[in-house]
């Protein structure tokens, strides 16, 4: 069975690393500043304890006054998982540091939620449209797509 | 740990051609909108045509009917039951269809099985203006006739009839490989009432 | 001469070698409309052949409804290719792009003039015989890759690219085992080298049959080597920007190369005509298609190889055999010119076994990456 | 004089004998070796993760359907297991046994299609696939007994099955998993040890474990590669844990490591089958569910391993009857990140059986 981390065990631990990165954190997840997403993950994955070598899937919400990123982090060797989050409230041209150089498994999936939701991944190599075309108007899966 | 960099791996080619294709489907969904009409003309038609020609036109409807070649363009589901009936249960072998022509210029027959995007769209079109004359196609599917129950996604395209006229729907989604038979059938029918000489 | 209606014909009737039976023209008639016959009805027989005999080995029934047995498959598919459309593609050198089907097909016909369907029977009794099938066969390449180059297409280039690769490497093999055979028989003639063939050559010269037919198969591109026109790769090859009666023409080609390829074999290794109770040109005819037979069985079974093992099978495998067989061979017909053929069978044999595992040994294929 | 050469860029596809529906590659050649590929999707995207928000949880499981094509009934179950983890319905005893052997039948019909397609690929012109074909004819059979659907079955619902399976249908799988091992070993003999087999696709296409971690891959390209991960046994769901079965594993990661991992978990499927058979007990197989779910507001996931890798669905509720998010984790999408890299310095013949043996399918890839 893969053991869902309780988040608020993770988080004391990342408020020890990064002060102040954490907003809230429950049993199921934690929320994380957009800014300090790369260290975060850069600690995820390289922390002996934690180990998150993997990553199952990103995403993203719409939940109209802001995106929420979704990452789970599995960890092959622990066999236990993480849900970490991020959220990004500027809706004209939301931005959220890309993962892709540490985890490159993110690669199309960022570009995916570029393509479909419209948050852009600071730092992506190659972040244009992946399913639809260049030149299509707006992004199908927000919420206010017509 | 650290996240070796390797070289040239994160280059990509430049957009240009992604630009020029996307232009590409913006013109055809303009152009496309409304659904050509079927190809039906010769059902009304009734005319009189001496022996010798008659003959003929049966010795060359007999020849197209008898070896339809479908061209390769399989998109979706539907694909799998047109690869089952060309496999050994249902085997269009048969009639004379195993071979499936890759390249599109060798090709009489294009199925369509599967739903239809607009970003595929000028693919299909292309497809179809490379087919030699005389040419058909058949619509496979739910989403090959009217999109069936991707419809109202932003994506797809409602029918190929859009984009290619279309002479035999075989509804289904998908449908069974007897079905696509039957339809393979109807347009063997067709084929056979087709006039190669003008008379 | 035909321009002048005041010759006389007589005289050079009278002029001509004695071995031409019944006059020049009126054989040069005869045999090349047999020889245009055979080829487009055993071309169409050969479809059939594959088709069905594709579909039996893949567990399907294969063509049935046109005509008895789906017999009249093969004479549907003519004639719906022949009145399709003919597309000629806006980029295209046209002048190549038409002339492409031509070049491959008249060579391919050509090789047939020397093929004795029996005794005597042949369009020409050439006494280099072999040598002008393996110097006119290579010609059909030129056209092959006239239609790769003139589509102006990338797929089709690329085909055209691997078929000249694959026949420029498969000539050697192929020729040093023919010559093999040729030292046997003491002759070059095709009709000679039937005629000495007493007991049948892939008994006396098993290694250069199995080379020659590996060969051969490569350089006519059926599969395992059918590199040219991958289907699983470079959608149709050299001709995949061709339609209607050209496609048709190159289609033509390709089974009217297995047939010379079969022909030859046949001639060579399998007796020719020669064989007790039936006339000689059914057997002829059943030699070759038993031989093509096999080529349809190879097609169903195996997978295909890489460009670079393609290479490398020619250049590893093939060329040191035929040298070695060719060796042997000479050793063999000039040490022994009146040994016992019963022994020379199992020497041979014995040598063919031994020489093939122990390549097989020392060289392989090659996995992963290989540059050759 | 020196030859003057250039690369060229060749598009293979987006249809195309063996892009497995329509993908595309834009590669750059340089004679036949690829020295740069972009993989390019799209071609059949639908929009399904937006029409699901349009539509009731139960309405959402059409859709999944048609998102594996030749794997429905896999996407089915992970589909429902995320709405019953969302909603916390409980599921009869018998409906579990029945959703394990259809999912292990599915895999096994899955895998038929993916060797097959793969030694396709390697040239060996229709043969290997047909009679695998065959066989797949058979547990389409035994789904069309169950479903009445040949390929996209619809048979899962959210707290069970559909419907009960027929009478003939128990002796009907016995006959077939009685059979099934005397084909596989068939078609391994076909030409498992070919040389020109081995020769083309040992050493060929090499997936480092690192790399294939790092690039999020799963399913048999990750077991291929020598990771022992497979979600039936990490994270058992359904009644996973109740079964004996081995996961077999590759050694070099090549695209010869993937065929025999295939093969492989063939037979793993069907002892799988065999154990379920034996235990299976009666019983309802559909607890009370109402036709409007309304789960309360909150998140989910749940993922399963299907013959592609890691299937999962993200479903965000917002209590009401549609979802009001529902993320799909396509393992054919995260696999194929890893196609770049494993094709660029090989020939266009190798990128072939290199895309072959990854196995995609495009409904999935591209939603």
């Amino acid at each position: 069975m893969i053991l869902a981390l309780s988040g608020k065990e993770v988080a004391a631990q990342l408020e020890q690393q990064f002060p102040g990165s954490i907003i809230e954190s429950s049993e199921n997840n934690l929320l994380a500043k957009s800014e300090s997403l790369l260290d975060i993950a850069e600690y995820l994955k390289s922390s002996p304890e934690l180990d998150f070598d993997y990553l199952n899937y990103i995403t993203a919400v719409d939940y109209y006054d802001y995106f929420e990123v979704v990452y789970q982090f599995t960890s092959l060797k622990h066999n236990h998982s993480l849900v970490l989050k991020t959220r990004c409230y500027d809706r004209e041209n939301p931005t959220v540091p890309s993962i892709v150089r540490l985890y490159q498994g993110a690669d199309f999936q960022e570009r995916e939620i570029y393509d479909l939701m419209g948050i852009s991944f600071n730092g992506h190599p190659n972040l244009k449209r992946i399913f639809l075309w260049e030149g299509f108007h707006g992004h199908p899966l927000r919420k206010d797509y017509l | 740990m650290e996240v070796a960099e390797p070289a040239g791996i994160y280059v990509y080619s430049d957009t240009e051609l992604d630009r020029a294709e996307g232009e590409a489907i913006e013109s055809l969904k303009a152009h496309c909108q409304q659904p050509i009409p079927d190809p039906d003309e010769w059902l009304e038609e009734e005319v009189r045509r001496n022996i010798l020609l008659t003959s003929i036109d049966f010795m060359l409807n007999w020849a197209r009917r008898s070896s339809l070649w479908p061209a390769i363009c399989f998109p979706a589901c539907c694909a799998f039951e047109l690869i089952a009936a060309n496999a050994s249960r249902f085997d269009l072998s048969r009639f004379g269809m195993e071979i499936l022509r890759a390249s599109p210029r060798q090709a009489d027959l294009m199925i369509t099985a599967g739903t239809l995007t607009w970003k595929m769209a000028p693919q299909v079109k292309r497809i179809y203006d490379q087919m030699a004359e005389p040419k058909w196609v058949i619509a496979m599917g739910a989403c090959g006739i009217s999109g069936g129950i991707f419809r109202s996604s932003y994506n797809v395209v409602p029918g190929y009839n859009r984009i290619v006229p279309v002479d035999v729907y075989v509804p289904g989604c998908p449908p069974r490989p007897e079905a696509l038979i039957y339809g393979i059938r109807m347009l063997h029918h067709k084929i056979s009432k087709g006039r190669a000489i003008e008379g | 001469m035909i321009l002048n209606p005041s010759l006389n014909l007589e005289h050079y009737w009278q002029t001509l070698p004695p071995d031409w039976p019944g006059g020049f023209w009126w054989h040069w008639l005869v045999f090349t409309v047999i020889i245009i016959a055979f080829v487009l009805t055993l071309v169409m027989g050969y479809i059939w052949i594959e088709r069905r005999g594709m579909a039996r080995m893949q567990a399907r029934l294969g063509p049935n409804r046109a005509g008895p047995f789906g017999l009249l498959q093969p004479v549907a598919d003519a004639i719906k290719v022949l009145i399709k459309e003919d597309i000629i593609p806006a980029n295209a050198d046209k002048i190549v792009h038409w002339l492409a089907p031509v070049v491959a097909f008249v060579p391919v016909l050509m090789i047939f003039a020397v093929v004795p369907f029996q005794d005597g029977a042949l369009l020409a009794d050439l006494n280099i015989g072999i040598l002008y099938v393996v110097a006119i066969s290579s010609v059909s390449t030129v056209g092959i890759f006239m239609a790769g180059w003139g589509s102006n297409s990338k797929y089709s280039l690329l085909g055209a690219m691997r078929n000249v690769a694959a026949v420029v490497s498969y000539e050697i093999p192929l020729m040093l085992s023919v010559i093999s055979v040729v030292l046997i028989a003491g002759s070059l003639s095709m009709n000679q080298i039937v005629m000495a063939q007493n007991i049948p050559f892939i008994l006396l010269q098993p290694l250069g049959f199995l080379l020659f037919f590996i060969a051969g198969c490569a350089e006519i591109n059926r599969s395992p080597f059918d590199l040219m026109e991958a289907d699983s790769e470079l959608v149709a090859g050299f001709h995949t920007e061709y339609s209607g009666m050209k496609f048709a023409l190159f289609y033509l080609v390709e089974y009217a190369e297995a047939l010379a390829i079969s022909a030859i074999i046949t001639t060579l290794f399998l007796g020719g005509w020669r064989g007790p109770v039936l006339p000689p040109w059914l057997w002829f005819v059943l030699k070759v298609i038993i031989v093509f037979f096999v080529m349809v069985w190879t097609r169903t079974t195996l997978p295909r190889v890489r460009i670079d093992q393609l290479m490398a099978l020619a250049w590893k495998f093939l060329f040191p055999l035929a040298l070695i067989n060719l060796i042997i061979t000479g050793i063999q017909v000039l040490a022994w010119p009146e040994a016992l053929p019963g022994v020379m069978i199992l020497v041979n044999i014995a040598i063919m076994v031994i020489l093939v595992l122990l390549w097989s040994r020392f060289f392989k294929l090659g996995w992963g990456r290989v540059e050759v | 004089m020196a030859i003057k050469t250039e690369p060229f860029v060749l598009n293979i596809g987006p249809v195309h004998p063996s892009t497995h529906g329509v993908f595309r590659m834009r590669a750059t050649l340089d004679g036949e070796v690829i020295i740069d590929m972009e993989p390019i999707f799209g071609y059949l995207h639908r929009g399904i993760e937006k029409l699901a928000e349009e539509r009731t949880y139960t309405g959402v499981i059409p859709l999944t359907d048609r998102l594996d094509y030749i794997a429905s009934m896999s996407n089915n179950l992970a589909y429902v297991l995320a709405v019953e983890k969302l909603v916390g319905i409980p599921v009869p005893e018998r409906a579990e046994y029945l959703r394990v052997i259809m999912a292990e039948l599915q895999r096994i019909a899955a895998y038929l299609i993916a060797v097959g397609a793969f030694l396709n690929e390697c040239g060996a012109f229709f043969t290997p696939f047909l009679y695998m074909f065959r066989e797949r004819e058979k547990i389409i059979d035994l789904f069309e007994m169950v479903s009445g659907q040949r390929l996209l079955y619809n048979y899962m619902r959210v707290g069970g099955v559909s419907q009960d399976i027929p009478e003939e249908f128990l002796p009907a799988l016995d006959k077939f998993v009685r059979e099934m091992p005397g084909f596989i070993d068939e078609y391994d003999r076909l030409l498992a040890e070919n040389e020109i087999l081995l020769a083309r696709a040992k050493g060929v296409g090499i997936l480092t474990k690192e790399m294939a971690i790092n690039c999020s891959v799963s399913g048999p390209v990750l077991r291929a590669s020598g990771v022992k991960w497979d979600i039936r046994k990490a994270d058992p769901y359904s009644i996973y844990d109740r079964f004996e079965f081995e996961i077999p594993t590759g050694e070099v990661g090549d695209c010869y490591d993937r065929y025999r991992v295939r093969i492989e978990e063939m037979r793993q499927s069907l002892r799988i089958i065999e154990q379920a058979m034996e235990q299976i007990p009666s019983g309802t197989v559909k607890s009370e569910v109402p036709y409007l779910i309304r789960p309360p507001a909150g998140e989910a996931y749940a993922h399963i391993e299907t013959p592609k890798g890691e299937l999962g669905f993200y479903l965000v509720s917002d209590n009401s009857i549609a979802p009001y998010r529902c993320h799909i984790r396509a393992p054919s999408l995260m696999n194929l990140t890893v196609l770049r890299e494993m094709v660029i310095g090989w020939k266009i013949q190798d990128a072939i059986i290199i895309f072959g043996s990854i196995d995609i399918t495009v409904g999935e890839v591209d939603r």
